[in-house]
């Protein structure tokens, strides 16, 4: 990777983390645990990473199952953590 | 990659801005789950689209083998059992991470046979670090939480001087895996070592910490993504990735602090439980605290609230402050009435005395035997400074000094908030088991301090 | 200029003209201050305050060297007989009810002013002392009534059982009406009022009281802040509003007044008939005929089981404050009117118009003259 | 069973042992209740209320007939005489001030129960006449006071100048001065309060009451609630303490007791005539010898310029709510002792064994008998 | 570029972003504007290392030159002045960023004769036109400011038809801009039409507000930066631009909402002046409003502050609220005292009685005389709900009917606060010119109700 | 410009967007001015585009005197602009 490209990455991480900061300031201490795990569920973002990793041709290499095992997980991990938020963002509405 | 994909990423990127920020606000969070999934979709759907048609099939079984399990769990899992469940998804997501850069990594030393550059090598080991450790420790957390290990802090000595020990070998071992990329031994030992470090990590912090502990390794799994993404040269992963380390980090701090906590104190292990500040002498009453913003939101939400005040309101000279917690309360159309105990207090009358220079009117203080049934069916019960006139120990304990004397049945309500300095006593010098009861949660602080707190925070919700 | 402070002679009156706060600073803008012996005692204020503050404390006679004697009460004939010709006086006069009086100053071409007829305008307030002295009686009624009742005032929850708080029923939200308010609330009671003027109701509530509006009733006239004559149409839907609410009172304190007038009678012997036992009625009005049908002036009786007030002069019980009160009133006034030179002031301007009421042998008051029919 | 009410006898006393509400609630638990004609009429509690609630309105002979007598203050010898042997009586008794009563009720057999002896426990409260009583008392001591005052309590800024607010001196945070603290309070005096138990001071302050700290003074020893005796050391400190603090009171009230003993003087001759003139002090302790030196047992009397009052029966003067409340605590403690059927107590019982004072015979009350030194 | 300079291009856009975080509160802002133009130092450096060496005698004479210039004007300016300066600050900014993209355009077309891609040409279009809007738009706004022009809306039939037509003249010009780009008539047009749009922007607009439109207008020069930023394909300039940008439309909707205006009607214009809500009779009071964050920041910063209650706060019962105001003020250990007329309200000692039920002790209650002379070193003097007993005509007017009453000396102090619903009278029926002094500001609204609120604010603020 | 290299900075601009828009919540109304001010100064950053306008050999063309034209009008408002805001943000520390 050239330094150029690697620095627009870095630009993107560093807008974004600061991003991420500001975004969480005042949550209400019910929706902790609703958005602890709806962002768990971004983290699955990984699932794109094993996508990629899968693509590999022919069952041989370890980088194959490598990425087969990673996208199984990846995807609970979304969908599971998608589905899990959107049942408890449920309860929450008032009586 | 097509720019189309491109543009696609950034409009997951944005779309998880939008669902984290919507999160964390109560009457748009589903919004924003529902956006980030839309994301996450998108995402999916334009990789799909780079890629090889032929290997279509393994990707769609793995797709939905995963999807059938996640959906499968998601729908079945208790509600109780809801941060579990997150720990496990959550080490699902950090094992993947470290999947992928492993994969990532024999791609290149064995199947390409290229060399890895330094970004590329240091990203996949940050991958295996974090997401070993992510893994290993939201595991240890999943078993803590349902039990299939104890939820005490687990402590040895030498825990630290390990933990260090560890640290530097997989420094020294990372040297290795970047020199000497083609033997896999090296980036073996290094998961190894990973994975042992999040269980380190995790045993010696008690069962009560967990939630703290999860939302920290959920910061960890972001960042093992967005390292990914720095695998792959991927900027999706790295915008999800690090809003979801950055958030995440910040989540934790809130959580601690809601929890009277400081992040390296719970980090540090073995502060564990949370206060069981018994007495000496009885049995051990276990009690869960509250923060001042979570009392605000279950006033915010409850449809009809009783106030008892007791003594410590009077030594608090909270009256004034409960009126405006009134007036927050009425606002929301919330039923608020005042259950007076005729012996609260410290003479006849006091409570009275103190409410009238509150101007609180005489309609909503109701006497005890008037109030005494309307307890079960309130939603909130807020006890202010009071404490042996709501003492069950009255009705149960005929070994009690108070044994006779009539309570108010605070402890019949759906939830209970109690605000004292401490777990100090009353006048009876007795211990209050209603503390310790399922629904009863404490407002730790002098009472005219915290009240004031549950009211700016009611304000700012209004 | 030399002041006369006498004793009071009346009844039951414990108050002062001046205090020896008050003669310290007449001291200062050089007055001589001339009062009689033992003239503070009832009000707490001995012989030697004066002396310390800088007045004479001297015998009967010789304070009618003064140029002007300053009262509490109006001026007995006799007094009057001992007072220099030319002279002047001050204090509460009530001239529309003392023509002899008036006759007496004008023969011995005495100056006079009433401490009742100063004008209520802002720039006069320092001097009313309608005002201080109804503020202090209010206070002083609830006390009285509270005393009498064989019940406390505020809510209660004990152990014992629950004291329900008791009812104040007040009528007339004026100067006293209002301190009456205030002061039953303090205490913990409910209270209730009703007024003629409506713009009352709003006043009564900034205390904490409840206001009874009388319905649908118009007619009211008000004049200069005093309630003049209402519409027979009021009264009567205010009578039922009273017979319905006094049932359930505990102490009732009545204040209303007409300038000039008896006052009205608003708790009828037949109200009283209804009342609970062993509440109290305070009438506030009893000097100018009474708002109860069957209160007696300066007594505390008990009819039907219920126990009448009719102090008639409530400030008097509070001697230290009101004649504190008074006497910057009254001394405010006469520096209005004069200097240690003398009187100075223009008959023309508006306060001194309003208090003036005879000079140069002359009955020069308006009001009273046309009350008087002179 | 038969319950008895008689009509107080001792002076100055309107209360009545059971109110109309409370025979209500025996009649509804199958008790008989013979109430003397006239016995309510000073707490407003006609006959005809007690007749409407079930009662029985008899003559004084009829009431004897009853298996248990109810009253306020200790039976009479001569009442005693007139009893039904064998049965039993409950009412105030302060039974180590009264051999020759216990004498005469063992004599005539008859059990008898004190209220002031119900021991101060939780469970006990709702019995717990002496803290029902004390209460009303502390409202009415400042009542009685602040109207004897000659000035106001609240702090007032008028146009005709500020009238400073009254300073009230308290001793002793027991259940009377609490509420005495809180009702000075609320009518606006600056309230300041000294005790021997330490841990009043956080009461008093709870009610906006300043605590006097008696500096470095150990000692104190507190028994269930109760004062015991205090060492000199701290005795002397106070006294300096209060010394101080005496000459700049309006209103001073006292309610120091210690149980079973006089009461200690705390305000003495001396420290009187430094006060102001005009100034009063409610002496709540005269009943047990008085905690101020010179006042006197239920008389108003005014020495060196203070105004001492000596009424020693307080409650008394609020007999609604004295009776009301006297009526609950008293009927619990029948409740407890007995049913419809007659007496069903233990006397190793905490409360039983606390109020019984003569049984069979004989005089068994623990605390009595170490005083009486029997 | 070197990859050196990219980094600390990165560096200093974090130090804007943490600029801009700090710039928002009060004790850190000195701190963020220093943070942020040591990143603006960094930038400029870095910049100097990539350029020939012999370039360097022009730019620094223009950098000296323009320095100077600024250093000047910022010393010099009048405290008073400091809105305009920014505007015209701004508008250089604008001119600049346009004249930037102008720069590139010829350099490319006429110096080296490369074709300008879609991308490129985009970007210098946008840079035109939000450059040339930001300049002549701050210029009106600077000479509204100053007094240069009138600062009434000036306003003409066809205003908004002319605006339409003028954009879609800049459309069409834009696209032979493009399409013909040797033809430097074209981007001369589109200079002036953009000249043009930014006069025609701001003349409807009314004075008063002007520091609306100077925030938004120093929004669109950020966004120039940014368009100059994707001209010149440089990172610093689009995070450096895009914050701006973007904080600056939030800021100029807060200011907005803060002067109760929506910004659609700011915009729209011709509302502009603020009312002097007026009575029929008598001289016109022309009276300046405050609202609640602003009069909390105002107790915030004082160091002294006497209330003055009236019978309005009687009225309002809002003495309970008064007494938190004051816990507010002294937890900032601000001078607290209360001046008592001896007339205020409707009997004797109203006002007292209402405070002590509020538990504010006698000792910070202060008779008028005793206060009477302090009032001259008081920051600021919080009038609730009281008229005639501040009201100066009883001692300049004798025609009053109040004339010769004592009044409170309010409007001696600093600053005076006034309370009250409206401009409703008092007890005397008589207007009170106090409301009209420079140094007075009306909080209007129920005094209960808008002191909650200053309460919540200072209570954020803490 | 590749249309990557475009994306790259677009998600710069996104994401520096998006931390504007949360970096700005709930401003006092005192900092309205000096914030306004001080973001006007980092608006400033033209500066760096004019800068590299004036390096721009020769002073024959357009471009170069545009570009310093920029360059000085740019430093009046990074200098002016830092140095008015200092000098506001000065007056507001506490007496
Ligand atoms: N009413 C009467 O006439 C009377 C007379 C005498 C005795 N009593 C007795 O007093 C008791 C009254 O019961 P109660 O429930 O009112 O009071 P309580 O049982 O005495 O309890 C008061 C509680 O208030 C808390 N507290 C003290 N200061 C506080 C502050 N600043 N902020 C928050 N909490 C504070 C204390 O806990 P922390 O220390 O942990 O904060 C304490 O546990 C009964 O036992 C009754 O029998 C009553
Ligand atoms: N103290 C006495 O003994 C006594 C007795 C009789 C008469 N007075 C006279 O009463 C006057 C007292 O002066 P003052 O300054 O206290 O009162 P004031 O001059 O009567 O003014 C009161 C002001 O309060 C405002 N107000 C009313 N309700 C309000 C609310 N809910 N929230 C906020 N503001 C409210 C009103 O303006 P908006 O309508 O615009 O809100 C009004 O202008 C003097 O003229 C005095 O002579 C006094
Ligand atoms: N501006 C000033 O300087 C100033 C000074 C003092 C008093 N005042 C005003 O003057 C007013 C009168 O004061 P006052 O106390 O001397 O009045 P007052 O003693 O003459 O009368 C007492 C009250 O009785 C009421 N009343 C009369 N007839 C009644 C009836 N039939 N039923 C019920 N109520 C009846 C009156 O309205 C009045 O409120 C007060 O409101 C006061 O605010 C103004
Ligand atoms: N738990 C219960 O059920 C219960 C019921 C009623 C009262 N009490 C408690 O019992 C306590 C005593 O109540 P009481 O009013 O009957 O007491 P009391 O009448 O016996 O005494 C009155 C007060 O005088 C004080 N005192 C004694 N000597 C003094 C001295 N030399 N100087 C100053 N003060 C002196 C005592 O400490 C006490 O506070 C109260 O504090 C009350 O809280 C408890």
């Amino acid at each position: 990777m050239d330094t150029a490209a690697l620095l627009m990455l870095i630009y993107v991480l560093v807008l974004a983390s600061f991003l991420g900061f500001e975004l969480i300031s005042k949550v209400p201490p019910t929706l902790h645990t609703p958005l602890m795990s709806g962002s768990n569920a971004i983290s699955g973002i990984t699932i794109v990473g094993a996508l990629i990793a899968t693509n590999e041709m022919g069952f041989t290499t370890l980088s194959k199952w490598l990425g087969m095992f990673a996208l199984v997980l990846a995807t609970i991990n979304v969908v599971g953590g998608y589905a899990v938020t959107d049942r408890m963002l449920k309860m929450f509405k008032k009586k | 990659m097509s720019s189309i994909v491109q543009v696609a990423y950034l409009v997951s990127s944005i779309l998880f801005v939008m669902g984290i920020k919507f999160l964390g606000k109560t009457k748009d969070a589903r919004r924003g789950n529902f956006l980030s999934a839309i994301g996450m979709l998108i995402a999916v759907v334009a990789t799909l689209v780079t890629l090889d048609i032929l290997t279509f099939v393994e990707i769609f079984a793995c797709i939905l083998v995963g999807g059938a399990i996640g959906l499968y769990y998601a729908k079945k899992v208790e509600m109780t059992q809801i941060p579990e469940m997150v720990a496990l998804f959550n080490g699902f997501g950090g094992i993947a991470s470290l999947a992928v850069a492993l994969s990532d990594h024999f791609l290149k030393t064995e199947v390409l046979q290229v060399e890895i550059d330094t970004v590329n090598s240091v990203s996949i080991i940050a991958s295996v670090l974090i997401g070993g450790v992510t893994f290993t420790g939201s595991m240890v957390a999943w078993m803590k939480l349902n039990g299939k290990i104890s939820g005490q802090p687990i402590m040895f000595t030498g825990q630290h001087l390990l933990n260090l020990l560890l640290l530097v070998a997989f420094l020294g071992v990372a040297v290795m895996t970047y020199l000497f990329q083609i033997e896999p031994i090296y980036i073996t030992i290094l998961v190894v070592i990973a994975l042992l470090v999040g269980v380190l990590i995790v045993i010696p912090i008690g069962g009560a910490d967990m939630p703290v502990v999860i939302s920290l390794l959920n910061s960890y799994s972001g960042m093992a993504a967005c390292a990914t993404g720095f695998i792959l040269n991927n900027n999706v992963l790295i915008v999800a990735g690090s809003l979801v380390g950055a958030s995440g980090i910040i989540l934790t701090q809130i959580m601690c602090k809601a929890m009277n906590r400081s992040l390296m104190n719970v980090l540090l292990g073995g502060f564990g439980q949370t206060v069981a500040a018994g007495p000496q002498d009885g049995p051990q009453i276990v009690i869960k605290e509250v923060g001042v913003e979570e009392a605000a939101m279950l006033f915010d939400s409850a449809s009809s609230v009783i106030v008892v005040p007791g003594y410590g309101m009077a030594v608090a000279q909270a009256q004034h402050v409960i009126r405006e917690l009134m007036e927050q309360c009425e606002k929301r159309n919330i039923d608020f009435r005042f259950a007076i105990h005729p012996v609260a207090g410290r003479m006849p009358g006091h409570m009275n005395v103190l409410l009238a220079e509150a101007n609180i009117s005489y309609d909503k203080l109701i006497e005890m035997e008037a109030i005494n049934d309307d307890f079960s069916n309130t939603d909130l019960v807020f006890v202010v400074g009071a404490n042996d006139v709501v003492n069950p120990a009255a009705r149960t304990n005929p070994q009690s000094p108070i044994y006779g004397m009539p309570i108010l049945n605070a402890d019949k309500a759906r939830t209970v908030i109690v605000s004292k300095r401490s777990m100090g006593k009353g006048y009876a010098g007795i211990e209050n088991e209603l503390f310790g009861y399922p629904n009863c949660l404490m407002l730790f602080g002098d009472a005219k301090q915290t009240i004031t707190k549950v009211v700016g925070e009611m304000k700012e919700m209004a | 200029m030399k002041i006369g402070v006498l004793k009071e002679t009346k009844e039951f009156e414990n108050r002062v003209a001046l205090s020896p706060d008050v003669v310290k600073l007449l001291k200062k803008k050089e007055f001589e201050v001339l009062v009689q012996a033992v003239a503070g005692e009832a009000s707490y204020f001995l012989d030697k305050d004066y002396t310390d503050a800088g007045a004479e404390v001297v015998s009967l006679e010789n304070v009618f060297q003064a140029d002007v004697i300053l009262k509490v009460n109006i001026l007995t004939l006799e007094e009057i007989n001992q007072m220099k010709p030319g002279s002047a006086c001050i204090s509460y006069m009530y001239a529309y009810q003392h023509p002899d009086v008036i006759e007496a100053l004008n023969k011995k071409n005495i100056t006079s002013f009433s401490m009742d007829a100063v004008p209520r305008i802002s720039r006069a307030q320092k001097m009313d002392a309608l005002s201080s002295q109804a503020n202090l009686a209010g206070y002083k009624a609830v006390l009285l009534g509270a005393n009498h009742l064989g019940k406390i005032f505020p809510l209660m929850m004990t152990a014992s059982g629950t004291i329900t708080p008791a009812k104040v029923l007040i009528f007339g939200a004026g100067v006293a009406g209002l301190q009456a308010i205030a002061t039953a609330k303090r205490l913990g009671a409910i209270v209730e009022c009703t007024d003629v003027r409506p713009e009352t109701k709003e006043q009564v509530e900034s205390l904490g009281g409840r206001f009874l509006t009388v319905e649908g009733a118009e007619g009211v006239k008000v004049e200069g802040g005093y309630a003049k004559e209402v519409s027979a149409e009021f009264l009567e839907k205010q009578q039922q509003l009273i017979r319905e609410k006094i049932k359930e009172a505990d102490l009732v304190i009545t204040t209303a007044l007409v300038m000039g007038k008896k006052s009205p009678i608003l708790v009828t012997e037949d109200m009283v008939k209804t009342m609970k036992t062993g509440s109290v009625i305070v009438d506030m009005a009893v000097e100018s005929g009474g708002n109860c049908e069957i209160s007696v002036k300066n007594e505390t009786v008990v009819k039907y089981g219920v126990t009448l007030i009719g102090e008639s002069n409530l400030p008097s019980l509070l001697p230290v404050n009101a004649s504190q009160l008074y006497a910057t009133n009254i001394s405010t006034l006469l520096l209005h009117l004069a200097n240690a030179q003398g009187f100075i002031f223009d008959p023309e301007e508006e306060i001194a118009k309003g208090v003036l009421i005879t000079q140069d042998g002359q009955l020069v008051h308006a009001f009273t003259k046309s009350i008087l029919k002179v």
